[in-house]
């Protein structure tokens, strides 16, 4: 299997908390293969930025992982020390953060942030590494001539585009975009989207796309991973898996959702009843069977697992 | 009453309760602290002397070292005496009740004059924020015991000689008071500022609350826990501030010698030997403010969980 | 204007001052510098109607919300609520407080729009005080029990604070607080945009409930044209502060007229067009 | 950038002009100067002929602008007690004090910062921990208590130190200055240490916490995961940005030390204008009182100044205005 690039093996993340401790992440495998753009959508809550942080090796005291593996390509890069890990980080795997706005230090000049980026990690001198900052500022559609130019300076979705410069510098294989767009209008939403989607595909760099928009998945995602309260419930084909979806939740998900194409002021809108249950309250089985139409009896006493790398419900056993 | 039950089970249950019994330090800053007021509240019934009375003093048992009997009168004083022949220990606690007694109501004036002109600067916004936190700006880039010295300066310039003294304590509260409002104005502003562009104070001025019934009512509420925070590290300051002015002679009276002016009478017999008259009184003020710093540090950090 | 238009927004401005002050543009010779938040936007609301105003950020559809329920006096133009003038400053403080009780507002924020100090029952009673709706405390706490009920939580809801609540829940409080003083006109500001999808269905259908239930009028302020769809009657588009375009929902989403509406409906990402798993094997 | 320079000099005129009025006020109605002139037996002839001489009968605006007219030509008047002029009084003294403020505030500022980063770089470690639980020590010990326990310690026990007065000075040009004999020096580090060590764990403290604000930004999570090393994001990323808050304060705080020396200088017996002023206080001289809160004031106000301007350099955002109105 040499076309997969990173693979996470049962990963658990716990938080340890005075009640008892707190798993944002709970037994989730995967594999997201070279070139391909991979979607993780779930509500707040579902664990699915804490899997990118996961394998950025950057999740907040007093979290750790627990147990799992994470592999890229074949090395393990979640018990690296820090030494080793600053070789993969940015390197080899890249992140997008949300907020355009907070991600960039305001104090230094986009220029800046970009040749120390490059110098870190590639085997250039200065003036080359300058070259290639300016390279990197065309490619994302920002005029060279603001290399000197500070944060503040830039609208929020042109700063976004700093960011993505900023994440390809390096050229990484894979890149985390966690919301990457959430913070932007819609339309400027789209560009972005369209702009990481295309240079990704030249580069042959794979993207975990994070998102709680399922309308971005459907668009933008080769495949898709759906999350809910810490454990993966479906994961496929984004097409197959929008147009059948099988676990209960990605169902209710899909036809919650309202949709620009259809419906009027008398449709009444699918919906689930109730709430994601936050973590210091999990119930018991599968943590979606409160809310489940099609639960099954065991539902409230087994978790179930992921059946043929699919979908984690007994109605499918 | 159900309601007080179910208010001593919310404690109880409480994260804020949790993280105090998780500090050993906190607890025994939390006992020192309450050991110390106590003693001060109490002072007439615990010490075991009158260090005001005149009359009982014994100029013979002048410096007695502690725990060892007066080479003339065979007393034995557990901290010793002083140059007078007074017993350290009751005037400690006596000192104690001063320091006290002025670190609390200074404390208690900065807060309400400082909460007041906060949550009216924040809300109101426009020149009344200007004015208030223009003053503010000025008084900071004074220190406050510079501030404290120049009021206690100025109100014995205006007062007759004969009441000096008298309003001495009256006259330290209002001089340290009056210099540390600042931080709780400008905390309060700042919270303020924050709250009022909340959408739950749009909902009270939609249904046509007055301001005033908005910054009382909704506000307060949720600025209290900085305040309290800031109360607390104030009041280290405070107890500082007044054994700095006693100490310099600005401050409380001979006649009401507070701990700084037990250190001030007992640096001069350091350095012939008489350790403990300056060294008990000073451990107590350390043991004091440390407690109340601890507290307040430890407050802080329970109530902004980010900073843990 | 025919007597079913309830809400009459007319040549409603909201200028905002930035200038710097007047020393300063002396010496930087600058003119003084004006925002035009919100730009001569006239329209109606039928009432029981829902009137949706679609905007980007910076389009003015907040300000135009904080004008609609007399929280912030407009530069120009007025808003007339059944032929009442909202910033009419001859009217008595009992006629103004017989407007205010008739309009309310639900927010978009469901964390910051409950005071976190209040329990649910005070927050949902402070209204009905305010207005004398209820006569004694048993009136009221009726009422209190009734509301939560109204938005599907239960009674013993009442004493408990707002952060014991999830998003959705406390988007419930919310809109309970605001129908406490019976009102007929509620604006409602992007009161889903801060929910996960699964839950903002369930507080959608909870407002077009209502309106079916209790005959409400709704100014719905959204930048989700998907969610317009479901839940306006008319749709207004802002761009600048102005309103560019005006349409019934279908005639304006299935045929807009102007480029910017095209772009915004073009752009909405949609789930039907999941069509990348054919350009990678 | 030219506008905003302007408009922090004129605040800075303006908290001039507030400190010379309140200096004026206590000057004209604290105590009454005829009387602290020509003492209690005087005739009513000398008392009026003062009172015109000192033009008490002008006008109050009047009265003020002459005050200030004096002032900017250093006339502070006489003290009350030994009838010296004021001025000569603070010339003769000020020397003392501001050597005294620099090494403070040198201390302060330089192991301040590094033990700031420090702690908050290494937050589980031991030292670290150590360190931040003995600044509460620091924070909790009044100036004065400190400055008796060294003297007792480094000067009665040890005999290492001189407990008082400035050791041997050298006059250059009306200045006289304790930095260039040993005995200068020596004398220097205990008053020094006593003045700066407070504001050291204030600096140290708001160091720390400042860096740990800027440890939890995006900026530096994004700095992290694009690879940078920890060196480069501690002190390329983090440690400008702390800067920048702790500037501000810490230029506020090093500005106080000049008036904390009063108590420093007590303590010592320097003979700067700190222990001047205490002795004005205590004897309600006000002319030295309001000379000393003026001097006080113009420092405050220079350093403000300059804190000010540093934080141009340093921030960008302030530099175009843009802090104020960040769009969303």
């Amino acid at each position: 299997m040499t076309d997969i690039l990173l693979s996470v093996r049962n990963l658990r993340v716990v938080f340890p908390h005075r009640h008892g401790d707190l798993v944002p992440i709970d037994d989730i495998s995967f594999d997201v293969k070279k070139g391909e753009i991979i979607g993780f959508v779930g509500e707040s809550g579902a664990g699915k930025s804490m899997t990118g942080a996961a394998i950025m090796g950057l999740i907040d005291d007093p979290g750790m992982i627990e147990s799992g593996e994470i592999w890229l390509g074949d090395v393990r890069i979640d018990q690296l020390d820090a030494k080793r890990l600053i070789k993969i980080r940015g390197k080899r795997i890249s992140m997008i953060f949300q907020d355009p706005l907070t991600s960039l230090n305001p104090l230094k000049t986009i220029g800046d942030q970009l040749v120390e980026t490059i110098l870190t990690h590639l085997p250039v001198n200065a003036d080359q590494a300058k070259r290639k900052a300016l390279i990197g500022l065309e490619e994302v559609g920002i005029d060279p001539g603001r290399f000197n130019a500070y944060p503040h300076e830039f609208s929020g979705g042109m700063r976004q585009r700093v960011v993505i410069a900023l994440a390809l510098a390096a050229e990484p294989e894979l890149i985390i975009a966690d919301e990457p767009t959430t913070a932007l209008d819609v339309s400027v939403q789209a560009q972005v989207l369209e702009l990481l989607k295309k240079l990704c595909r030249e580069r042959n760099a794979s993207v975990m796309l994070i998102t709680h928009d399922m309308g971005v998945i459907a668009e933008t995602t080769d495949r898709v991973a759906v999350l809910y309260a810490g454990r993966l419930v479906e994961i496929g084909n984004t097409a197959s898996l929008l147009s059948s979806p099988r676990h209960p939740y990605t169902r209710g998900l899909i036809a919650s959702t309202p949709s620009v194409e259809h419906g009027d002021i008398s449709t009444h809108l699918y919906q689930i009843d109730g709430s994601m249950p936050r973590l210091d309250a999990l119930p018991t089985g599968c943590s979606f069977h409160p809310r489940c139409q099609d639960a099954l009896p065991r539902c409230r006493l087994r978790q179930p697992e992921v059946i043929n790398k699919s979908v984690a419900c007994f109605l499918y056993e | 009453m159900s309601k007080d039950k179910s208010l001593i089970n919310r404690f109880y249950k409480s994260d804020f309760f949790y993280d105090f019994k998780k500090s050993p330090v906190t607890i025994v800053s939390f006992v020192v602290v309450l050991v110390l007021i106590l003693l001060a509240v109490f002072a007439d019934l615990i010490a075991p002397t009158d260090p005001f009375d005149a009359k009982s003093l014994n100029l013979l048992n002048g410096f007695t070292a502690p725990m060892e009997p007066n080479a003339f009168t065979g007393e034995t004083f557990t901290l010793g005496t002083d140059d007078q022949g007074r017993d350290l220990l009751s005037a400690i606690i006596f000192g104690l009740r001063v320091s006290l007694f002025v670190g609390l109501t200074a404390v208690i004036l900065a807060m309400v004059l400082g909460v007041s002109l906060g949550l009216l600067a924040g809300y109101r916004g426009g020149w009344v924020d200007s004015v208030i936190m223009r003053a503010a700006d000025i008084q900071v880039t004074f220190p406050s015991i510079l501030i404290a010295m120049l009021i206690f300066g100025i109100a014995r310039g205006l007062l007759p000689p004969d009441l000096r003294d008298e309003l001495a304590i009256t006259v330290l509260i209002i001089a340290i008071g009056l210099s540390e409002w600042v931080p709780f104005a400008r905390t309060v502003r700042g919270t303020t500022m924050v709250e009022k562009e909340k959408e739950y104070v749009k909902a009270a001025r939609l249904i046509g609350l007055s301001g005033r019934q908005i910054m009382v009512r909704h506000i307060l509420p949720n600025v209290l826990s900085p305040v309290l925070v800031i109360a607390t590290i104030t009041l280290a300051l405070a107890i500082i501030a007044e054994a700095t002015l006693s100490f310099l002679g600005v401050g409380a009276p001979p006649t009401e010698p507070s701990l700084g002016t037990l250190i001030r009478i007992g640096q001069d017999f350091l350095f012939s030997g008489e350790w403990w008259i300056l060294l008990f009184p000073a451990a107590t003020l350390l043991a004091l403010a440390l407690s109340v710093n601890l507290l307040g540090d430890w407050l802080r950090d329970t109530l902004n969980p980010r900073l843990k | 204007m025919s007597k079913r238009e309830f809400i009459s927004i007319d040549r409603l401005s909201q200028r905002f001052d930035l200038s710097d002050p007047w020393i300063a543009r002396v010496i930087s010779r600058r003119p003084k510098q004006f925002l035009d938040a919100v730009d001569n936007v006239s329209f109606n609301i039928e009432k029981g109607k829902t009137y949706a105003l679609v905007g980007e950020s910076g389009s003015g559809k907040s300000t135009i919300a904080l004008t609609a329920v007399g929280l912030l006096r407009p530069t120009g133009g007025s808003v007339l609520i059944d032929g009442h003038n909202l910033y009419d400053r001859t009217q008595s403080q009992l006629e103004h407080r017989r407007i205010r009780r008739r309009l309310q507002m639900v927010f978009q924020s469901p964390y910051a729009s409950l005071n976190p100090r209040w329990r649910v029952g005070n927050i949902l009673a402070e209204p009905l005080r305010v207005f004398s709706l209820a006569d004694s405390q048993s009136a009221e706490r009726r009422r209190v029990h009734e509301l939560l009920e109204q938005v599907g939580l239960s009674i013993s809801d009442a004493h408990r604070f707002p952060h014991e609540f999830s998003g959705g829940q406390r988007q419930r409080i919310s809109i309970a607080r605001a129908l406490a003083s019976r009102p007929e006109f509620i604006v409602c500001d992007e009161p889903t945009s801060a929910l996960d999808v699964s839950v903002q269905a369930q507080v959608l259908n909870l407002l077009k409930r209502l309106q079916n239930d209790l005959g409400l009028t709704y100014l719905f302020i959204t930048h989700d044209l998907a969610v317009v769809r479901v839940m306006a009657h008319r749709i207004g588009v802002l761009k600048s502060g102005r309103l560019i375009e005006e349409e019934s929902t279908e005639s304006l989403i299935e045929s807009p007229q102007s480029e910017y509406t095209k772009m915004l409906i073009r752009s909405a990402p949609r789930i039907g067009r999941a069509t990348t798993g054919t350009s990678f094997p | 950038m030219l506008l905003i320079i302007l408009r922090r000099l004129g605040q800075s005129f303006f908290v001039l002009f507030l400190v010379a009025l309140i200096s004026f006020m206590m000057f004209r109605y604290v105590g009454n100067p005829v009387d602290n002139l020509l003492g209690q037996e005087a005739t009513v002839e000398q008392r009026e002929a003062l009172i015109e001489a000192l033009g008490l009968n002008d006008p109050l605006f009047i009265q003020y602008f002459d005050f200030v007219t004096r002032v900017l030509q250093f006339d502070f008047g006489n003290s009350y007690r030994g009838a010296l002029p004021v001025a000569d009084m603070i010339l003769e003294r000020l020397p003392a004090t501001l050597e005294l403020a620099l090494v403070s505030a040198l201390f302060a500022m330089f192991f301040g910062v590094v033990m700031g980063v420090f702690t908050a770089i290494n937050r589980r470690g031991i030292t670290g921990n150590f360190i931040l639980s003995s600044s509460l020590i620091g924070v909790s010990l009044p100036t004065f208590l400190i400055g008796v326990l060294l003297i007792w310690l480094f000067s009665v026990e040890l005999r290492w130190l001189p407990s008082f007065g400035r050791g041997e000075v050298v006059e250059l040009g009306g200045w006289t200055t304790g930095f260039l004999t040993v005995s200068g020096l020596k004398s220097l580090i205990l008053p020094g240490i006593t003045l700066g060590l407070y504001q050291m764990t204030l600096i140290m403290r708001l160091t720390r916490a400042e860096m740990l604000e800027v440890l939890r930004q995006d900026y530096i999570k994004f700095a992290r995961a694009r690879g940078l090393s920890e060196r480069a994001v501690y002190f390329g990323h983090a440690l400008r940005n702390t800067l920048v808050p702790v500037i501000t304060v810490a230029g506020l705080q090093l500005g106080s030390i000049v008036a904390f020396a009063i108590i420093t200088e007590t303590v010592f017996q320097w003979p700067g204008v700190g222990l001047m002023f205490i002795n004005a206080v205590f004897f309600v001289d006000i002319p030295v009182m309001s000379a000393y809160l003026l001097l006080v004031g113009t420092l405050f106000v220079m350093i403000n100044l300059i804190v000010d301007l540093l934080y141009l350099a340093i921030d960008p955002r302030i530099r175009d205005g843009q802090l104020k109105r960040q769009e969303r």
